[in-house]
C-alpha cells in the first residue's frame, strides 16, 4: 500500500504541547511537511519565540534556537547572515509578533532580511492565558479586555500583514488560514513560496495564518473553525500583499 | 491544629476550585489557612495540584513536605504524592480512575469515593470534584459541613440550575462518605 | 478594614488601588498576570486608567509619564520583564519620579521557568538598572505584610520622589490567605513638582539628565544622603525568637516563613534557633546581623531560593567573619526544604560546619 | 481500499476529523487514552474514500492514510 | 605584533577582529560610537558582518543569533543601553551562548550625562539581568591590557559558553595610547553544540528556557560550578606594591591607574602605600582583600568614580571588619582627585579615621 | 509700530543648543509659535526625546518631561490619559521615532491615543555624530555607512509617516519641510491643525517634518536646503497622508 | 518703513536670514559674537520691505519685524 | 621626565588633532604617551579640550591635576585652565584670542603666538593649531621637531595642496617660536 498521508519526518514522534483543537499543530505538520518535501531537514534553523510556539522546542526535528519573546527576527538575522547557505525562519505568535516584537519584524522587513517568518495569529495572548493581544478583534472578550475590546481605550486590531507588505524591500507577503483542509492546503503552498524564495536569496518572506485558541477564547474547537471565518476574516482578509515580480507575471 | 492538604488531579478536573473551597469554607471560620496552587510549565494537559494548610495558628510555611491529607483525582498523582503522606494520615481517592493498591500496607486510612461515575450519573462528570469536597468535608471533620455547604454553593454561582446541580453532588458526597466511614 | 481571602496578586493590585493607584501599565508575563488582569477590570471602576502596554518597556515609560503628570502609578512585571524595565526604574530614579514597581521573581536566567524562585536579589537591591541608582525595596513574606507594604509604597515613593520595588516570588503572588484590607486613601491634587501646564512664566522640568559633571555629581550626593537616611530609618527587618540564639537563619519572602516553621520545629527539639527576616531587603538590616554575638551564635544560615546564592552576600557585609556562615537553599521553583535546614542545624549544632565561600 | 492508521495514544479529541470526514467514517470513541481523551475511533472503515481530509485537518497528525 | 597609536574604542574593537571576532551588531550611544563605527567600516574587510540594530535589544539578539550559528560575535554600548541589554544578557547565560558585550560606562543614572564613570560596578558584576547569572567581567586600566583581554574574551567566551564583560569607562574608551596588537587568530569551525542545520537525526536546540524545577535547579547547579571554577582559576589582579603597605588603595578601570599615581607619590613621601587593583571585577579577587595582615595594614581605602559606592561592598566582603575602610570618590564624568587620595592617606596616618558604612 | 514677526513667548531667552542652520531650532520656533497662538502655554505639556531634540530642555518655556531614547510616545500617553485637559505631545527624531522607538510609536498610534507626535526627520543619528537612521537614503554615507546606504544590507529608508497612516485610528498624517519660508508656513499650519484636532478630542496626530543636519551632513546650512529639495523629498514626498473626515470634505 | 531687530548675540551666522531675503538688506558681518559667530547685520535696511521671509526662515528666531 | 599638557579652545579650532599630534609624535620616538579627550554635553558649540602626557616611564594616571603646560587657543579655555599650571610650567597662548594679562604676575612662562592671525594670512584660519603646536614643538623641546614635523606632514594628509599649507603653517609656527624665545 501507498502512504498519501504521512506524520512528517520534521516532527518528533512525541505528542506536541498544544491543546486539544490548537491549529499551532497544524501550522507546524505544515511546515514540517513543506521542509520534508524540500528535503531541507539538514539545511533549516527555526527559531522559536516566547509563546506557546515555544512548545515547539519540544516538538520540531530541527536545529532549533529558542528565542527571547519578541525577538526571533533579530536573532533570524544573527544566524542568517551568518550562515547564509541555510533555511532560516522564525515562528511567531501575533503577541511576540504584533506587540513587544513590533521594531525587531518591521525593521527585520525592511533590511530585507533573507529568511522567513511564520506568522501565527490567534487573536490573543495564548500561553499566558487569554489576555488582549494587538490583533484581538472588537469586541473580543479577554482577561484585559474583559468587557470586550474597546477601540476607544485600546484602538483596532493591527493588519500586520499589510503593514509589512507597504515596505519595499520584503518580496513576499501574504495570508492565510488553516480552518479548512482547503485552506490548510494553500497555507502549506505558501509556507513552500516562501522558502523557495528564501533558497534563491529572494529577501524576506512573511507568511500569516489565522490560527485559533480554543482554551482561552473559551470555545471548543469546531466553534473556532466558525469564529475564524466568520469573524477573523473579517478583519484580517486572507490574500497576498506582496510577491515577487516575477510571480505576478505568473499569474 | 495544622492540617496540611494536597489536591491533585489531571488539568480539567477542578482540583484548584476543589482546593480553594477548602480555603473559603476555613476562611469563612476565621480559621488561618493558606492555599497555595502549584502551577508550572507541565500545566497545559498536564497535572495539577494544591496545598491548603488549615491552622488555628499564624501559617509559617505554607507549603508541607509531609501531607495530613492527600485527595488524589487521578492515578498519577496518587502515584506521584502517595509518598508524601504522613503515618496515620488520609488518603481520599478518586475511586473511578484511581488505583489505592500500593498504599494499602501503609499506614494510611483510605477513603474511597467513585466520584466520576457518581458525577456522570448526577449529568456531568464536573461536578467528580465538589463531590469529593463534601465526602472530605464530612470525614475530615476539620471544618463545620453545614457552613461549608452554604460557603460552597454561594462561590459556585448564581444560575439556578447549576446550583441544584451542585447541591447535588454535595448531598452526593456526604452521603458517600457515610457510608465509606 | 474589610478581611477577605483574596489570591496574592490580586490582594496586591487591590491595596494598589486602595492606597490611590489611578494609573497602571503592564505587559502580561507569568506569574503576575494577575495584578494587570485585576487591574483591568477594578481600575476603571475607580475612575482609574488601565493600560497594556505594548512591551515591558512601553509600560513602564507610561508609568513614568503617568508618574510626571501627578498620578500616582505602578507596573508588575516578573524576571525577564523585570530586567526589560530597568532602564526605565534607572530613568525614574533619575527624573525623581514616584513609582511603584512589583517584581513577581521566577526561576532564572533567561526564560527559565515560571516557576517562583528568589534569584533577582541583586537586581531588585544593587543594581535595578545602571547608574547606581537605588531603591526602597520590600519583599513581604505574607499576604497581609504584602497587602500593607503595598498600601505603604505609595507613601514611600512619593516622600522621596523614587521608585519603590516590591519584590516577591511567585509562591506569594499565587498564594491566597486571608488578608485585611485597608481603607481606600483619599486621593491628593498633583505635587507641585508635577507637568500639569506651567503656572504664568513657572514650568517645570521633568529630567533624567543632567548638564555636566558638577550637577551630576551633586544629584549622586543629593541621592546618596537620601539612601543613608533609608538606612537610618527605613529599614525593617523581624528579628524572630534571635535573643538567645545560637543558630540564626537569615532568609525573606517566602523561603522566610519557610524558616519561621524551621525555627519553631527546632525550637520544639530544644535546639536555640532564630530568624532574621529582612522586610526591607534594601535598605538592608545590617544592623541585625552586626550585633550577633559571636560568643553566642554558632552559625548563621542563609536560606534562599537562589543559586548561587546572593541573599548571602548581604549578610556577610553585616556578620563580617567572626561568625560562620552556610546555606541552604534551592531554586528553579524548588521550595527550601524544611527537613534539610532542621538537618542542617542539627549537624552544625554536631560542629560539622562548612563554611560558604563568597564567589 | 484505503487504509487509515490512527496514532491514538496522541489524539486530543478535538474532533476536525469527524467534521471534515464527508463519509462519516470518524467517531470520537468511548476509551479514553492515557492522556484522558476520548480517542478517535474509525466507525465505518469501510466507507474510507482515501480524500485525507481528516488526516489534513488533523493538528496533532495523528492520522496516516494509505491506499 | 604591530604597535600602534590608537584610541580606545577602535583599539577593542580591532582587538575583537584580531581575536576571531566575525559578527557585530550594535546600536549608536556615546561614549561608545567608535566601536560600532570601526567595525563597520573593518568588518566587511575581514569577511565579517556589522549590522546596525534598530535597537540595543535587537543588537544582543543578533548577537545571541550569530552565537547560536557558531560565529564569535560582539555587541558594545553605554550605560543605559546595557540596562536594555540586561535581558539579553541572561539569555545568553541560559542558553550557554558565547559572546562579548563591551560596556562603556557613563555617568547615571537615567540619561545622565555622556561622561565617564563607574557606576555600572555591579551591573556589571552582580545583576547584568534577571536569574543571578555572571559573567567573566573584565576591567582593564591601560589600552593594552583592554586589548589583550577583548582578544581573549572570545577565548574564555568559547571555553565557558557564557557570555563575557568588557567594562570599562568612557575614559578608556576614549584614550589613545600606544599598544601592541596582537596577531590575527585562525577561524574555527562552528562549534559541535552550533545550529548548522541536523546532522542526519541529530539535532541541535538552543535553549534559554527548562523543562521544569529540577532541570531548572540542575542547570543552576551547573552554572554554580563553573562560577567556583572561575574563582578558583581565573581571578586576575594586579597587587601593586603592597608586600609592606600599610594603606592599601582597592580601584579599578581609570581609577585604579589615577591610585597607581598616587601610590607613587605617596612613596616618594615615605608613605607605604599600596594597590590592589582587581583586573577580573567578577570573578572578585576577595583572597587579595582577605590576606591583608591586619596588624601591619591600618586602611584600605577604596576609590571608584561612583556614588553611592559599589566596589566598596566587594571590598567589604574581602576585608571583613579587621581593618577599616574608607573611600576617595568622584561620578558624573568627574575623576577621582590624586590631591584628595593622598590627602586621605596622610591624614588616616595621622589617625584621623573614618570608617565607611555600607549602606 | 506693529510687530510683524516676533520670537515665541514659549521659548526661552537663551540662544538654543542647536548647531549652525540646524532645522530643529525651526521647528521648535514654529511650534512654540502655534502654542503662543492658540495660547496654550499653560496647557501644553511636551514630551522630549533623546536625540538632539533633548537640547529642548533648556530651551522650551513650557513644561517638558525628558523621556528615554524611543520612547516618548509611551511616555505622553501616560500622561495624556492622566490629564486628558492638557495638550500634549512629543518631539522626537528619526533615530528615536524610527528605530528604537518603533514599537512605541506605531501601538500609541494604532491606540489612537489624543496626542501629537512631531516627528523630525533629518535622516541621520545627529546627536550621536551622524551614524545612518532608519530614514538615511539610499547611497548616502555616514558613520556606520561608510560607503553609503547600500539597501543590500541595510534595506531601504522607511517611510514612517506612510506607516502611521495606513493604521486605523490615526487622525491626521501628514509630511511637510522646512527648508523655504513658505514650506515653514505650511508646516505651521499642519502643526496648528494637528493641536486643534487633539484639543478636541480628535485622536492621534502625526506631523513629520523634513529637517537636515549640516553637522553631520557635512555641508553647510545652505547646501542643506538644496539637498532637502532634490534628495529627501524624492524618498519622502510630502503630503498629507490622512486627516478626518470633516477635513476632507472641506477640501 | 519696516524695521528689523536683530538679536545678534545668538546669530550662528547660518546665513539661512541673507539667502532668502529678496531685498538683500541681510548679510554676515565682519565681527564676530561672544561665540565665535560673524553675525548677520542689515547691510540695506532701507530696502526692507518687512516680507518676514528672513524671519520666517531663521532657525534660531534671531529676527523681528516691526512695521 | 613626565609632561603633562592640557590644549583648549573652541570646538572648531582643531584642538583635539593639535592634541592628537604631539600624541603621534611621541609615539614615534618610542615614548610614553597618553592622549586624552575630554567630551562632555557641552561639546556642541562649547569649549574643547584634551590632555596629552609624555613620559619616558609608563604612565600611571592619564589626567592631570597640574599641568606642565598649557595651550590656551581662546580666552574661556584660558580663564578656566590657568590655574591647573604648576609653578614654572609654560603657557602656550593664542595671542589673537587671548589676552594673558592675569597670569603675568604668576610664577608661569608664556609664550604668545599670534597663531589665528598668522593662519589668516596663510590663507585660513584653521591652521593655527599647527602653528601651535610647531612652536610648541620647538620651544617645549619634549620632541624631535624634524622627527615630528614628518610624522605631523604625514598624518595631516595626502592632498599636496593641503600638505604645502601646513608645512608652512609649521614653518612659520617654528619661526614665530624663535621670535619669542
Ligand atoms: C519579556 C517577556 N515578556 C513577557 C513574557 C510572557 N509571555 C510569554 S508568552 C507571551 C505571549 C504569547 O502570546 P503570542 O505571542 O500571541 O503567542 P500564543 O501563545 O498566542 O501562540 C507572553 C507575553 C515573556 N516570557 N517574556
Ligand atoms: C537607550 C539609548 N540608546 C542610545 C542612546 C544614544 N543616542 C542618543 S541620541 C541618539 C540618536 C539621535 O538621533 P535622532 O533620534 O535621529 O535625533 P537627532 O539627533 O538626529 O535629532 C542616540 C542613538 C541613548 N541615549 N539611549
Ligand atoms: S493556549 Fe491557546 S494557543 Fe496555546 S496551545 Fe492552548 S489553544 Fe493553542
Ligand atoms: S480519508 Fe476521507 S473518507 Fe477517509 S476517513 Fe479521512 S476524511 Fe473520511
Ligand atoms: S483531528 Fe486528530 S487530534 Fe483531533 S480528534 Fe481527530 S485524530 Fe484526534
Ligand atoms: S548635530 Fe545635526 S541635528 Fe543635531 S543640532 Fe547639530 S545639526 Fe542639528
Ligand atoms: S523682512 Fe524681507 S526684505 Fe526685510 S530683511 Fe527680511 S527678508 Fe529682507
Ligand atoms: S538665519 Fe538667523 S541664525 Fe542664521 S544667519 Fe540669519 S539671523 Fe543668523
Ligand atoms: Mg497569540
Ligand atoms: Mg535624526
Amino acid at each position: 500500500m501507498k502512504k498519501l498521508y504521512s506524520r512528517p519526518e520534521s516532527l518528533n514522534k512525541s505528542a506536541s504541547g498544544f491543546c486539544p483543537g490548537c491549529m499551532h499543530g497544524t501550522i507546524t505538520k505544515i511546515t514540517a511537511q513543506v521542509i520534508d518535501e524540500l528535503e531541507l531537514g539538514e539545511k533549516t534553523i527555526c527559531c522559536l519565540p516566547v509563546g506557546c510556539g515555544t512548545l515547539g522546542l519540544l516538538y520540531w526535528n530541527l536545529d532549533l534556537v529558542g528565542c527571547a519573546h519578541g525577538r526571533a527576527p533579530a536573532v533570524a538575522t544573527g544566524i542568517k547572515r551568518s550562515r547564509p547557505q541555510n533555511l532560516v525562519f522564525t515562528y511567531q505568535g501575533d503577541g511576540d509578533l504584533g506587540a513587544i516584537g513590533t521594531a525587531e519584524i518591521i525593521h527585520a522587513a525592511n533590511r530585507g532580511e533573507n529568511f522567513t517568518t511564520i506568522f501565527v495569529n490567534n487573536s490573543i495572548y495564548g500561553m499566558t492565558g487569554g489576555q488582549m493581544a494587538p490583533t484581538t478583534l472588537v469586541g473580543q472578550k479577554s482577561t484585559t479586555s474583559p468587557t470586550g475590546r474597546d477601540p476607544a481605550l485600546a484602538g483596532y486590531p493591527m493588519n500586520i500583514s499589510e503593514i509589512i507588505a507597504s515596505l519595499r524591500a520584503p518580496a513576499y507577503v501574504a495570508r492565510f488560514a488553516v480552518n479548512t483542509p482547503a485552506n490548510i492546503n494553500k497555507a502549506k503552498a505558501g509556507i513552500k513560496k516562501a522558502f523557495e524564495i528564501q533558497l534563491r536569496n529572494g529577501g524576506f518572506t512573511f507568511i500569516e495564518i489565522l490560527s485559533n485558541c480554543p482554551t482561552n477564547w473559551g470555545m471548543t474547537p469546531l466553534e473556532t473553525l466558525d469564529f475564524i471565518e466568520e469573524q477573523t476574516m473579517k478583519q484580517f482578509p486572507l490574500g497576498i500583499f506582496k510577491e515577487p515580480e516575477e510571480e505576478i507575471d505568473k499569474c | 491544629m495544622l492540617v496540611s492538604i494536597m489536591i491533585a488531579g489531571f488539568g480539567g478536573q477542578g482540583v484548584m476550585l476543589l482546593g480553594r473551597l477548602i480555603g473559603e469554607c476555613a476562611f469563612e471560620e476565621n480559621l488561618h489557612v493558606s492555599f497555595l496552587p502549584a502551577y508550572g510549565p507541565e500545566q497545559r494537559g498536564g497535572t495539577a495540584n494544591c496545598t491548603v494548610i488549615v491552622s488555628d495558628e499564624e501559617i509559617a510555611a505554607p507549603v508541607a513536605e509531609e501531607l495530613d491529607i492527600l485527595c488524589a483525582m487521578n492515578q498519577p498523582s496518587f502515584d506521584k504524592f502517595i509518598g508524601k503522606v504522613k503515618a496515620g494520615g488520609t488518603v481520599y481517592i478518586n475511586k473511578t480512575l484511581v488505583n489505592a493498591d500500593k498504599a494499602r500496607e501503609r499506614d494510611v486510612e483510605i477513603v474511597e469515593i467513585d466520584a466520576d461515575n457518581l458525577a456522570y450519573q448526577l449529568g456531568t462528570v464536573k461536578v467528580a470534584n465538589i463531590i469529593m469536597l463534601a465526602a472530605f468535608l464530612a470525614t475530615a471533620k476539620i471544618l463545620n459541613v453545614d457552613r461549608a455547604r452554604e460557603v460552597v454553593l454561594k462561590k459556585l454561582g448564581k444560575k439556578q440550575e447549576l446550583l441544584e446541580l451542585n447541591r447535588q453532588a454535595f448531598q452526593c458526597g456526604l452521603e458517600q462518605a457515610e457510608k465509606t466511614s | 478594614m474589610t478581611r477577605v481571602f483574596m489570591k496574592g496578586c490580586e490582594a496586591i493590585a487591590e491595596a494598589a488601588i486602595r492606597g490611590g493607584c489611578r494609573f497602571f501599565a503592564g505587559y502580561p508575563i507569568t506569574p503576575q498576570n494577575e495584578i494587570p488582569e485585576y487591574m483591568s477590570r477594578e481600575l476603571p471602576r475607580h475612575g482609574g486608567v488601565f493600560v497594556q502596554g505594548e512591551s515591558e518597556i512601553a509600560s513602564i515609560y507610561m508609568v513614568y509619564g503617568a508618574a510626571a503628570a501627578g498620578n500616582y502609578a505602578m507596573t508588575s512585571s516578573s524576571s525577564p520583564g523585570i530586567s526589560l524595565k530597568s532602564e526605565g526604574l534607572s530613568y525614574l530614579a533619575a527624573a525623581k519620579l514616584p513609582a511603584v514597581v512589583v517584581s513577581v521573581m521566577r526561576a532564572g536566567p533567561g526564560l527559565g521557568t515560571i516557576l517562583p524562585a528568589q534569584n533577582d536579589y541583586f537586581q531588585a537591591t544593587k543594581a535595578s538598572g545602571h547608574g547606581g541608582f537605588r531603591t526602597i525595596t520590600f519583599a513581604p513574606s505574607t499576604l497581609q505584610e504584602a497587602v500593607d507594604l503595598t498600601y505603604q509604597a505609595f507613601e514611600y515613593a512619593q516622600r522621596d520622589r523614587n521608585p519603590v520595588i516590591i519584590a516577591i516570588d511567585g509562591f506569594l503572588g499565587a498564594i491566597m490567605e486571608p488578608v485585611v484590607l485597608p481603607p481606600f486613601k483619599e486621593l491628593k491634587e498633583p505635587p507641585k513638582w508635577a507637568v500639569t501646564g506651567k503656572k504664568g512664566k513657572m514650568y517645570h522640568i521633568i529630567t533624567p539628565a543632567t548638564a555636566n559633571e558638577n550637577s551630576q555629581q551633586a544629584f549622586n550626593l543629593q541621592m546618596e544622603k537620601l539612601y543613608r537616611r533609608w538606612a537610618q530609618e527605613d529599614v525593617r527587618v523581624e528579628e524572630y525568637r534571635v535573643e538567645d540564639a545560637e543558630f540564626v537563619f537569615a532568609a525573606y519572602g517566602t523561603s522566610g516563613r519557610v524558616c519561621k516553621s524551621v525555627v519553631n520545629a527546632l525550637r520544639e527539639q530544644g535546639v536555640k534557633a532564630g530568624l532574621i527576616r529582612p522586610i526591607t531587603i534594601n535598605p538592608f538590616p545590617y544592623r541585625s546581623f552586626e550585633k550577633l554575638d559571636p560568643d553566642r551564635v554558632k552559625a548563621v544560615i542563609v536560606a534562599e531560593m537562589a543559586i548561587p546564592p546572593q541573599l548571602l552576600y548581604d549578610v556577610r557585609v553585616g556578620v563580617g567573619r567572626a561568625i560562620p556562615i552556610t546555606i541552604v537553599r534551592a531554586s528553579g521553583g524548588n521550595i527550601i526544604s524544611q527537613k534539610e535546614a532542621v538537618e542542617k542545624v542539627l549537624s552544625l549544632q554536631k560542629g560539622e560546619m562548612d563554611y560558604e565561600e563568597i564567589i | 481500499m484505503p487504509k487509515l492508521e490512527l496514532r491514538t495514544e496522541n489524539c486530543k479529541s478535538c474532533g476536525f476529523c469527524v467534521a471534515v470526514c464527508p463519509k462519516k467514517v470518524l467517531e470520537l470513541g468511548e476509551e479514553v487514552n492515557k492522556k484522558g481523551y476520548h480517542y478517535v475511533v474509525a466507525k465505518r472503515p469501510e466507507d474510507c474514500i482515501g480524500c485525507m481530509q481528516c488526516a489534513i485537518m488533523c493538528p496533532d497528525a495523528i492520522i496516516e492514510v494509505y491506499k
